[in-house]
């Protein structure tokens, strides 16, 4: 008994401490002010030196309403010291994207450091945003357009953000990995946004080249982050510098330069320890089981309903004195399907030997119909009937699937038999075998474990093994150690696994659900799939 | 009373397949459009598609063969239309040799423009001779869209492509050049580098293969276009977040032509398949009555569950 | 030498992959894309000898004259002819091209006989839906319960119906229901069984409990 | 009226297969032996151009040598002293035609050993797909709060949303929100239960079970309703080009 209990802490408490232990945690993601995400840069190009705002509309600031009140854009000299309103933008000033506005405080003198916030007056309600700053406005050695002065209306492109560049985690080596915020104005479904430039120098002040390109938009959702892999001929070991370019209308804007990343191989894949638990235990077990079986221990099963309807069925037949069909499916000997039909079969011979009734067994594959002959002769061997048995109740009649059927249906309804048998793999052509079996009043077993035929058998056949009970039969019947100790294996090590660690962190996330609490995210990262 | 239960189950086969018949092929004549609510699975898809910045590109793998064309060549048209239309490069390739064939006929379907489609002289001129026309979008050959065929090999041709793209389908097959000479796979050296995958599958091997790989090994969003066999199969991966979107037969291609605003076959369809639907329920109502009238009288008990 | 061999085989390469999985690192790599490239070369070969083996059998058939023997020589005449124009006949890599002979012959030859082998179903599911599929239990009254449900949802049949119910409410949104959550629930609970069922079988191949794969001897 | 020849050729071959539900008959044999030629050529063909020319000659280089392909493979690299894994494509070709010497009874069995390479490899793969896809993602989505604390939430604004324009919430969204994950969590729980083995389906275990082939059924069902959709769209669309292609009653 106390192995039992045993086994059960394991499964019940230390299972899911180990799970939570080696599941693999994200990376940080992104940091971000919302509503508004205030940022501000020195603009570009101009030669007289001013400062750039871009925040994102509050929800309603949309086309469609006819009017949204004003922000006033505040200043000050210190982080925490009295913001002073400098300007307004009202609602009907251009907007920089469909979903983000812009102004240019050229008021900002030279040399001097500013923090900037954005606050808005929503029906009494002040909505203010995160401070951005220091900034400090730097004169622009050479214009950009050739009127020099940016008109107060252009709309200039922000550069992407925090920029972080690392050796790609968990492979062969030969990739570096690019994680930046996405840049203000790649809104999505602009036109004018054209995705960013990634250039790459294997020195921070060397020379820079362009080594790809990607589009815009948020790729990681939860991190709120754009991520790239370069792959462009990466050496292991040497040490890469990059920086990104936003791209939009005709203008460039880059960010910091990020680095050095080195690119190096993993001896181990962390984001795949869960599945190297789980299935650890998976495989610990059926081995376990396997063994235990050869050396002769006996393996519980419980009765396998199916395996009475087929006594059932063979019994019938003998009283009304008519033959019994059994089709071992259409698939060849590779499939476990057709394996398990035939150890089905076995049992059957051996019951219409003791019973004396008439078996007939066509195959559509001819390496079918010698393994069946064989399990037929032996099954008539252990019943004690050899000479029952010939070599004609096994015979071929083609591979052609459709051929096949039909020369089945033209059997069934010559010799009308008492009792079908339909267990191995099959494929459409089940529906005209379980048509015609009914239409002569037959009763139909069938077994199988293909799921789109399941359907149809357990709607036309009296009984049906459905999926993993046609394997669990032919387990059941043949006692050999390795189905028994698989098939022991794959419950214990499998479905109980599956069951307990279930039950348990359902419990726990709903509790977590209720609470609000990050659990729930949690649990769910610890079967992530990486 | 039994008598007449007892003719009607006797009735030979053939008579119901001239029903079948007659209930299917009537509603091709009338051409009677039929509203087609747009379920869940399909919206998924398109909201994907949607989310797609401009100029991305799209894995299209198209593993059908003719047998299931009724119902994912309807859509492949439409995605491809889609695709055209919202400047979405696509790379078609196949995992059953008859895919990269059915892709090619889908874009002879939905060009609308004249010119004939054979280059004369190959040198420069695939960049901008071959021009596929929709809706006055046009796509170009080796620059918007490409084909690169068929490979044998079912599932670990995904997982060789997870590693290295050029290895596994080395060459065009409209030139028999190798990729490396076309815009459209600049920067491809993995399937990672893909921004979609779009795939039309019709069994083994398919979309259980595409999410068992490209999504679950290699993190590629996969949307899928399915037979209504296999559908009902796929739809624990739209559960788990593992699909993009499933459109499930001819019924979920008239729900993306409606999406993508070009109705056309599969919508026509719809009507054709609402009688099927009506027939084979009328069949199994009065197979069962009939079935129970009779049942008491014959001596045949099924065997208890 | 005749199994040993084999047995070793399927070991190295089936453990190769195994450990690729876990060990990212560069001999696991290059090994298990070297076993993919073997795989699709030798199931290219594997496939070629279903067709040579197609082709032997046919000549037998011919040589015996044994039953439907001149079906067997129309197999031989489609085979070599479709295999004479997509080798020489159909502009060598280009094959696939929309003028070529090979795409004469799958577009007027292969694809209506594929496609109505596959429409020839329909039939076959009407008689048996009329013939075979009968509510003899409690279980097969839920299965085609259901599946009355799905169908008649799946089309606008199920609204018409149910039109005097508040649209959000008709037959349409119970199939979205069945679509969503039953039928994810009953596939995840057969996929599950079948997965452990792979691994298991997996496991015997790979460890050489399992030999049935190579045929009795 | 179709005046193309393929078309007609077509219609030919489309009547030659249907003519098997009047009854197995000559026309339907003949056609049916051309589609087994046709389909083994195709695949045979397919093969050569994408497979044996691409895999073994272009990336081996002997294309390379030959002239037919500008690109360099494993052969030029060796010789000029540059390791390329790809020249071990040579072994699969040999294994390749190991493989074909199975049409020869007396030398067969040395097929077992690239049969051995093919059942390896899918041994090996499906071992770890079918156990992370299969498995593993499932267990993440059926650990999962037995309410949907989001979708109730949602509940009001969806409301909000639809009075404005005067229908009533779907009864979709109030079942995903209430019900959706018990049944899910549930159905696959109890589905589980049905497939164990190692205990008698009696008392509460049974019970469960019970329960469990009743969901089980329910998926059948909705296996069997799309099973209808799919082989009867493939009906439809012969009969469209019947009718539409071939005759041209519709356009």
């Amino acid at each position: 008994m106390g192995k039992k209990v045993a086994l059960g802490i394991c499964i019940v408490i230390i299972l899911p401490l180990l799970i939570w232990l080696v599941h693999m945690k994200p990376g940080p993601s992104s940091i971000s002010y919302p509503p508004y995400d205030l940022t501000a840069i020195s603009t570009p190009f101009d030669t007289s030196g001013s400062v750039t705002l871009n925040w994102f509309c509050l929800e309603g600031d949309i086309d469609s309403a006819a009017v949204f009140p004003d922000y006033s854009i505040l200043r000050s000299q210190e982080p925490d010291g009295p913001f002073e309103k400098i300007d307004s933008v009202g609602f009907e000033s251009p907007r920089a994207t469909d979903i983000s506005r812009q102004y240019r405080d050229t008021s900002a003198s030279m040399g001097f450091s500013y923090y900037y916030k954005i606050s808005c007056d929503l029906q009494g309600q002040i909505v203010e945003s995160n401070i951005f700053g220091p900034i400090s406005p730097v004169m622009a050695a050479e214009a950009a357009g050739v009127e020099g002065m940016v008109e107060a209306t252009d709309i200039i492109v922000f550069p992407p953000t925090q920029l972080k560049v690392f050796d790609t985690p968990n492979d062969a080596g030969g990739s570096i990995t690019l994680e930046w915020k996405v840049s203000a104005s790649d809104a999505a479904k602009s036109l004018l946004f054209n995705g960013y430039d990634i250039y790459r120098g294997t020195s921070a002040e060397g020379l820079f080249e362009k080594v790809g390109e990607t589009t815009g938009g948020v790729s990681d959702v939860d991190r709120q982050m754009k991520s790239l892999r370069d792959g462009r001929d990466i050496l292991n070991g040497q040490e890469y510098y990059y920086y990104v370019a936003a791209k939009w209308d005709s203008q460039e804007a880059n960010s910091e330069i990020a680095g050095p990343a080195v690119s190096r191989q993993q001896w181990f894949h962390t984001g795949r320890g869960v599945s190297l638990v789980l299935l650890g235990i998976l495989i610990g077990s059926i081995l376990y089981f396997i063994n235990r079986a050869k050396a002769g221990k006996e393996l519980f099963i419980r009765k396998i309903a199916g395996l009475e309807a087929v006594d059932e069925a063979v019994g019938r037949a003998t009283e009304m004195g008519k033959a019994i069909f059994y089709i071992p499916g259409i698939q060849d000997m590779n499939n476990m399907q057709t394996i398990a039909g035939l150890t089905i079969l076995g049992r059957v011979a051996k019951l219409t030997a003791e019973y004396e009734t008439r078996l007939e067994v066509p195959v559509s594959r001819s390496l079918v119909m010698v393994a069946a002959r064989e399990i037929v002769k032996e099954s008539y061997l252990n019943a004690g009937r050899p000479d029952y048995y010939n070599d004609d109740i096994v015979y071929y009649l083609t591979d052609d699937q459709f051929g096949y059927a039909a020369g089945v249906d033209g059997l069934v309804i010559r010799k009308k038999p008492a009792t079908i048998f339909y267990q191995g793999a099959f494929f459409a052509e089940s529906l005209i075998l379980a048509e015609t079996g009914n239409s002569i009043g037959a009763i139909q077993i069938a077994g199988t474990a293909m799921p789109a035929q399941l359907p149809f058998f357990v709607a036309a056949c009296d009984y049906t093994l459905i999926g993993e009970e046609l394997f669990a039969a032919s387990a059941y019947l043949s006692r050999e150690p390795k189905l028994l100790g698989s098939l022991k294996g794959q419950d214990l090590g499998g479905k109980l696994i599956f069951l307990s660690l279930a039950l348990i962190f359902v419990i726990i996330a709903t509790l977590g659900a209720f609470a609000e609490s990050e659990i729930v995210d949690t649990i769910q990262r610890m079967f992530n799939v990486n | 009373m039994n008598k007449f239960w007892e003719r009607l189950l006797a009735i030979d086969r053939r008579i119901i397949f001239v029903v079948i018949f007659l209930a299917l092929s009537v509603p091709i004549f009338l051409q009677i459009g039929l509203p087609i609510p747009v379920t869940s699975e399909v919206q998924i898809l398109y909201d994907a598609l949607e989310d797609l910045s401009r100029g991305s590109r799209i894995l299209v793998s198209c593993d059908f063969d003719p047998g299931s064309e009724p119902e994912l060549q309807p859509m492949t048209e439409a995605a491809f239309k889609y695709f055209i239309e919202n400047d979405l490069k696509f790379v078609i390739i196949g995992l059953w040799p008859q895919g990269p064939i059915q892709a090619n006929r889908a874009i002879e379907d939905i060009n609308e423009s004249e010119d004939d489609f054979i280059v004369e002289n190959g040198d420069t001129l695939y960049f901008g001779e071959d021009i596929v026309v929709v809706s006055g979008d046009t796509a170009r050959y080796g620059i918007d869209f490409i084909n690169l065929g068929f490979q044998v090999g079912q599932e670990l041709v995904i997982q060789r492509m997870g590693t290295s793209f050029e290895a596994t389908f080395p060459t065009d097959k409209r030139f028999g050049l190798s990729q490396k000479e076309f815009p459209i796979m600049d920067g491809i050296y993995r399937l990672a580098d893909f921004d979609f995958v779009f795939n039309l599958s019709a069994g083994y091997p398919g979309t259980t293969e595409w999410v068992q790989f490209a999504v679950d090994r290699f993190h590629v969003p996969v949307g899928a276009g399915n037979t209504a066999v296999q559908a009902p199969l796929a739809y624990p991966y739209l559960d788990t977040g593992q699909l993009s979107g499933i459109l499930g037969g001819m019924k979920g291609g008239a729900e993306f032509e409606r999406l993508v605003g070009h109705k056309a076959r599969a919508t026509l369809f719809m009507t054709s398949q609402t009688m099927a639907h009506i027939f084979v329920m009328l069949f199994i109502v009065v197979g069962n009555l009939a079935f129970f009238a009779t049942m008491r009288k014959s001596d045949k008990q099924g065997l208890k569950r | 030498m005749r199994r040993e061999i084999p047995l070793i085989l399927t070991g190295i390469v089936g453990i190769t992959f195994f450990i690729q999985f876990f060990v990212p690192h560069s001999p696991m790599r290059e090994l298990s894309e070297t076993f993919s490239d073997w795989y699709s070369i030798i199931s290219a070969f594997a496939i070629w000898l279903g067709a040579l083996n197609l082709m032997k059998i046919s000549f037998e058939k011919v040589y015996k004259k044994d039953k439907d023997w001149f079906f067997a020589i129309t197999t031989i005449v489609t085979f070599f002819l479709i295999l004479i124009v997509g080798l020489f006949f159909s502009g060598g890599r280009q094959y696939l091209e929309q003028g070529s002979g090979f795409d004469w012959l799958y577009r007027n030859i292969y694809s209506p006989l594929s496609a109505t082998m596959f429409a020839l179903l329909a039939f076959f599911v009407a008689s048996a839906s009329y013939r075979a599929f009968r509510a003899r239990n409690a279980q097969a009254t839920v299965l085609l319960l259901a599946a009355f449900i799905v169908m008649a949802g799946r089309t606008p049949f199920g609204d018409w119906i149910t039109i005097y119910l508040p649209e959000g409410w008709r037959l349409s949104n119970l199939s979205n229901i069945i679509m969503n959550y039953f039928n994810v629930a009953g596939q995840r609970a057969i996929m599950i069984g079948i997965s452990l069922g792979v691994v298991s079988t997996s496991l015997r191949i790979i460890l050489g409990i399992e030999r049935s794969h190579l045929g009795g001897e | 009226m179709s005046t193309e020849f393929g078309v007609w050729v077509a219609a030919f071959f489309t009547i030659g297969i249907a003519s098997f539900l009047y009854k197995d008959n000559p026309l339907y044999k003949f056609c049916e032996s051309v589609f087994v030629g046709i389909s083994a050529g195709y695949w045979a063909v397919s093969l050569f151009w994408e497979n044996l020319i691409a895999k073994m000659f272009d990336s081996v280089g002997v294309s390379y040598m030959f002239g037919f392909w500008s690109e360099k493979g494993a052969l030029q690299d060796l010789f000029s002293g540059v390791w390329n894994w790809n020249i071990l494509h040579v072994l699969a070709g040999i294994l390749g035609i190991m493989m074909l010497m199975r049409l020869f009874p007396n030398i067969g069995w040395i097929a077992r050993w690239p049969l051995s390479v093919i059942v390896g490899s899918t041994a090996g793969l499906w071992m770890i797909t079918y156990f992370q896809s299969n498995f593993l993602s499932q267990l993440q989505k059926t650990v999962i709060p037995l309410f949907d604390t989001g979708k109730i939430q949602e509940l009001s604004q969806i409301g909000a949303v639809m009075a404005e324009s005067g229908r009533s919430i779907p009864f979709d969204n109030y079942f995903a929100a209430y019900l959706g994950n018990l049944v899910l969590i549930f159905g696959t729980l109890t589905g589980l239960v049905y497939f164990y083995f190692s205990k008698e389906h009696k008392g509460l275990f049974g019970k469960t079970a019970k329960v469990g082939i009743y969901f089980l059924m329910i998926t059948f069902g909705a296996s069997f309703g799309y099973t209808v959709m799919s082989r009867m769209s493939l009906l439809i669309g012969r009969l469209y080009f019947l009718f539409s292609t071939w005759l041209g009653f519709v356009n």
